[in-house]
């Protein structure tokens, strides 16, 4: 089985989409020729021809609007914003629109789209090239959001994204698109993406993350583990809905929770997991829910964007607090 | 060396003179009684369903309401130029052209209602609900028509929305999409003078709403709004051009909103009852019918029939919309997405038995 | 003292601003002569003048992108959108810049702004018309968030953000334009914007809520101190920064918390509420923390609204709950 | 009767043809060699700062960074003709304007380099910072011009995007502004022919960029974005015009971005080689050069002694920003709002003692 980075594996996928259903259509800003900035559609556009893998103008808002256009009228859009940062104008699109069309019309219109956005902090990225607007997506009824942690799960997510019949914002991490190599099996397969996938088994303490905080958190949990403290980890990989089940079952199994995020921790959605757990768990806890997050201020600018960022060292030190918590 | 808007304005394109008598040959659609019975029918069916709306929205029976009094010629002039394959995306205004389109009279009360019933339209089925957040249902034009390309489909879509709409970001990235990609999109402004409170002149300096056109590289035209047959005939060029891979048309309909804003709205507290009265001489239905009753004999009794039918079908439909029970409570999570979420169960497990 | 609605106090606060600072401007759709569509700044364009009363187009991206233009270089713009479910294509602006532009400079340049809008449902009201988006704005470092629940609190609340140094998002719960009246004092004198209401003193349970909800929970407090259970009723006003001392203190003495707003439930604003306890007040806790929200779903059209609402006897059921909780 | 974008283009304003040849008669400000000499100084400077700006790029010493080789007429054109009562707004591409206006090298190197304090401008302290949502910036300067009206200033906003920006809907909102309110703004649009691998065909279908002005019904014009007197003389005229209570202007200046998008492009995915090469007949410096030398006795002395100016000022504002040293961590509470909040003092106690 090949071995392949994130961002080859979201090719693939985006590949064997328009390759299995006429019906999937990509556009956004220099997804065609250029292959977008992080090459996620790269060579698409001369395999697929130019009218499927469709380079827009500069123009956030209508990309959105057209998506719920196409989808609504029998296309299935995957329409590409650029950055997260560049997102907010569509969202208007999004929560006024593409979230509520099948229940305006009591499923009459429906619309089927995938919005894919690179996401999040980490690579030295210019202002607002760095964002984590994850939570404000997840508080809007009717819409799914992703966020992969791997290249195989990267994969099998934008596959049932893309083939989903509602509408899905696919947040791909972009410090994790060449940082991991993977077998990915071009196989078609979907993915759940109503499920959240318990990466590793413990007995300790929950972790809880996505994206490219399932690094961290994974190496925190390797550290954690040569101490004798053995952790559950769980990538929540579906943020909305979110999978409930999966993460009450392993609290109430272990007793502690560390929630890991690199959005801002005000009403980011490390809170609603930790109320969640807070309403239904609570005899279950055996210490405070912590979350280890990006703190409630603006990212800095690069040069100190290490320090904004949660890393293992900030989750070991939440690990031993919640464990040592009598 | 300024550019300026220096072109020439091509005038406003009109047939029927508020007085009704023909300024230009009529088009060849115009010269049939049946035609134009059907085309003033349809605006008289409007302008009753209007004054029903009103009355119930007043009586508590009905939600906040606009009012599409004195614009039925641009509605009914759009939708009577559309083929069954072609989509329409209306603003909150466009009543005669959803009615034109087979969206039932019933369906309308329910959704000014409240009730989302009245958006499952039983013909129609590929149109598009009321768009209330203005000028977001151009992207969706847009989009449409992109699909209507990818799958080669002959039809059009055509949206509509007023002058306060062409302020809006969204209006301008949708026109300039459809003419980058040549789409066949027709983008409809009723220019009814006034968004709420703000008048045509603070909305923009742009000559005319048309020109905006100039922005995208596509055609933009006014056309007298008032004068159904001119509507008709505009959108139908567009509608041509479309289908034939030329791409999108703006065309502008100015016309004039006689009513209030909504039933929220108290007009004179911003506009001066001499302006609205002076424009009820403009209005639609009097140009058809008098060109009615001068040129297809269209007789007292006609009329007294066609208001009595329509009055009928109205009280019925109104009748029916006030009998239908509400949707059960639990059909709020039904709907949301194809298959209901655990969260959804949950919580509509709280609602208890309602 | 004259007894007036939030209206009228929300129109006093404004005149006064516009008397007291030449440097105050308001613009938006409709708030000249109209004065608004609920009237908030009915004749104030007759009183100052149609240069600091001013009607805009229908463009809400602009009217935020002036509003941060305008304060950054001096003015103190007071912004209305319509209703808050035409907020989103002033989002960009808000999250993009206005938040950031201090921070960005490093207070060289700065956006003291205020961006009303009429929030909420519970008047029957259109589609997108009803909407509660608080918790996306309060995800935003560099905002704050204002909501008042009564005439007083509304003029002397608005009085701060107008003042205050930074971008202030002041949703108006529309509901209560014209349900209460109280005494309000044009005395100029403003309340603190970091800080929130104890409202009503108890021992049981806390209350937390904010906007119209605050009606809703002060009824049943009401009818819980006739069953002999008394309650503190927090009201936010301030949710950005959200002032976790007062919650906090509240919990520790009483041990149970009910928290209730509008808002759909996921990634809401009670999440980080419940989440803050859970972290910080978890050895005081007696019982799980309640969230009584909407649902995660859209608001349904108006005919079904009420049923959509949390209401005093949701909250009833789930003070009930965390009483009984052994 | 549809209304076309039928006027007529009139013409690209140009003084100095790519040769350095006078086509029209020089606007009075460039018949004085000082002023010459000042505008070539600083586009010289602006391309020494580029260049040293990507090799700190390369070898890891920079962020991401865009060029503005080709476009230094642009910003030296915009900024050369504002007072310092303006206000410049810029994209990420007019180093030009920002180091003319007073913004240090250093002060450069820092913003690039990852650094907040590179947006303190120690001068030009009402200038905006880089804008880099594009297109954001435009209703910024609408509130700026809106700000200076209602205090009475004299100044004029000025912003400056790129031919993508066009598309976007909040230039087109913000224009629209500018027109309805005649604010004292002006609008740049730096054509570049491309935003990153999007030429500029396929990101509109209008004639012109500057004909979008037709939308907002103010004026709009072309210039030779490569000829720094056509620029800064069709800037004057704006300021003029809008410091007398005109209002405001759109201007186009066509230019060519002769190198990749960003540090991080690699335009040869997307443009041909000769498209490129067959630009740098045309770029900024090489005509005024000549013009110099034919003129004004522009010397290789002089020359030499500009360069090696400039280099020698580069290289030591880039040893100046290589040896400060980051802000301290909690530098990243300071400064968000006026007052510190309780959360920010809690979080910046996670910091440690970092
Ligand atoms: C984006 C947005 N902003 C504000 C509103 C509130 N609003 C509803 S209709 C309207 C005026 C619309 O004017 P126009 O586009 O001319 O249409 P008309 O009402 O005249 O038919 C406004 C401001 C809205 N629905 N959507
Ligand atoms: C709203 C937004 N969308 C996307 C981007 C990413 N992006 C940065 S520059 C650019 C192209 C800009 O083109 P243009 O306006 O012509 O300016 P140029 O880069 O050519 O100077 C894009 C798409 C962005 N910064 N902002
Ligand atoms: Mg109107
Ligand atoms: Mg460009």
């Amino acid at each position: 089985m090949p071995e392949c980075t994130m961002i080859e594996a979201i090719r693939m996928a985006l590949s064997r989409a328009l390759k299995e259903d006429p019906d999937v259509i990509i556009f956004g800003e220099d997804v065609g020729i250029d292959g977008g900035v992080f090459r996620a559609t790269d060579g698409l556009t001369q395999r697929y021809g130019a009218s499927r893998v469709r380079d827009t103008p500069l123009s956030e808002t209508a990309i959105a609007g057209m998506a719920v256009g196409a989808a609504a009228h029998g296309l299935r859009p995957v329409a590409e914003i650029q950055f997260t940062g560049f997102l907010y104008p569509a969202l208007d699109q999004l929560a006024n629109h593409a979230s509520r069309l099948r229940n305006r019309t009591r499923g009459r219109l429906t619309c089927p789209l995938v919005l894919r956005a690179p996401y999040g902090g980490g690579i030295k990225a210019p202002e607002h090239h760095s964002e984590s607007t994850e939570a404000m997506l997840a508080h809007i009824p009717g819409l799914r959001v992703v966020i992969p942690s791997s290249p195989a799960r990267a994969y099998g997510l934008l596959l049932a994204a893309i083939r989903d019949p509602d509408p899905v914002v696919f947040f791909e991490p972009k410090r994790l698109y060449r940082a991991i190599r993977e077998p990915v099996e071009d196989d078609g397969m979907a993915l759940p993406i109503n499920k959240a996938v318990l990466l590793r088994e413990g007995a300790d303490v929950t972790l809880v993350a996505w994206g490219a905080m399932i690094t961290e958190a994974n190496e925190a949990a390797d550290q954690l583990a040569e101490m004798g403290i053995s952790a559950d980890l769980i990538d929540l990989a579906s943020l909305k809905p979110l999978d409930r089940g999966t993460i009450r079952s392993s609290v109430e199994k272990t007793g502690r929770c560390v929630i890991v995020h690199e959005a801002p921790l005000t009403a980011g959605l490390g809170a609603e997991i930790a109320a969640d757990l807070a309403e239904h768990c609570m005899t279950s806890l055996l210490a405070p829910i912590r979350r280890v997050t990006g703190f409630d201020t603006v990212m800095p600018y690069f040069r100190l964007e290490a320090h904004y960022m949660p890393d293992a060292a900030r989750i070991l030190k939440a690990v031993h607090n919640v464990m040592e918590f009598a | 060396m300024p550019i300026q808007a220096d072109h020439e304005l091509s005038g406003v394109t009109v047939f029927l003179d508020p007085a009704g008598l023909p300024v230009l040959d009529l088009p060849r659609f115009a010269r049939h009684r049946e035609t134009l019975v059907a085309l003033y029918s349809a605006m008289v069916r409007t302008r009753t369903f209007d004054a029903k709306a009103i009355s119930l929205q007043r009586t508590g029976r009905l939600g906040t309401y606009a009012s599409s009094l004195g614009q039925e010629a641009v509605a009914v002039g759009i939708a009577s130029a559309m083929s069954d394959e072609d989509v329409l995306l209306p603003s909150f205004r466009e009543h005669g052209a959803q009615l034109w389109r087979g969206v039932s009279l019933e369906e309308m009360f329910l959704f000014w209602g409240g009730d989302e019933r009245g958006n499952d339209f039983a013909v129609a089925r590929q149109d598009f609900p009321v768009c209330i957040p203005v000028a977001s249902q151009f992207p969706h034009a847009a989009g449409v028509a992109l699909a209507m390309v990818q799958k080669g489909e002959p039809g059009v879509a055509v949206a509509v929305g007023g002058d306060g709409a062409t302020s809006k970001g969204d209006f301008y990235e949708a026109l300039n999409m459809v003419g980058i990609w040549t789409l066949p999109a027709v983008f409809v402004i009723a220019n009814n003078q006034w968004a709420i409170s703000v008048p045509r002149v603070d909305q923009t300096r742009a000559r005319a709403l048309a020109d905006k056109a100039v922005a995208a590289g596509i055609p933009g035209e006014q056309v007298d709004g008032n004068d159904v047959i001119a509507v008709r005939e505009a959108i139908e060029r567009a509608l041509v051009r479309a289908r034939s891979g030329k791409g999108g048309t703006l065309i502008e309909c100015l016309t004039y909103r006689l009513g209030d804003h909504t039933t929220a709205d108290d007009a004179s507290r911003y506009r001066a009852d001499e302006e609205v009265s002076s424009h009820w001489s403009e209005e639609p239905l009097v140009r058809l019918r008098a060109y009615l009753v001068a040129h297809h004999g269209w007789a007292k009794k006609d009329e007294e029939a066609l208001l009595h039918g329509c009055r009928d079908q109205i009280e019925k439909a109104a009748e029916a919309y006030l009998a239908t029970p509400p949707q059960p409570v639990r059909s709020m999570f039904e709907y949301l997405y194809a298959d209901p979420t655990q969260d959804q169960a949950a919580q509509a497990g709280e609602l208890g038995d309602a």
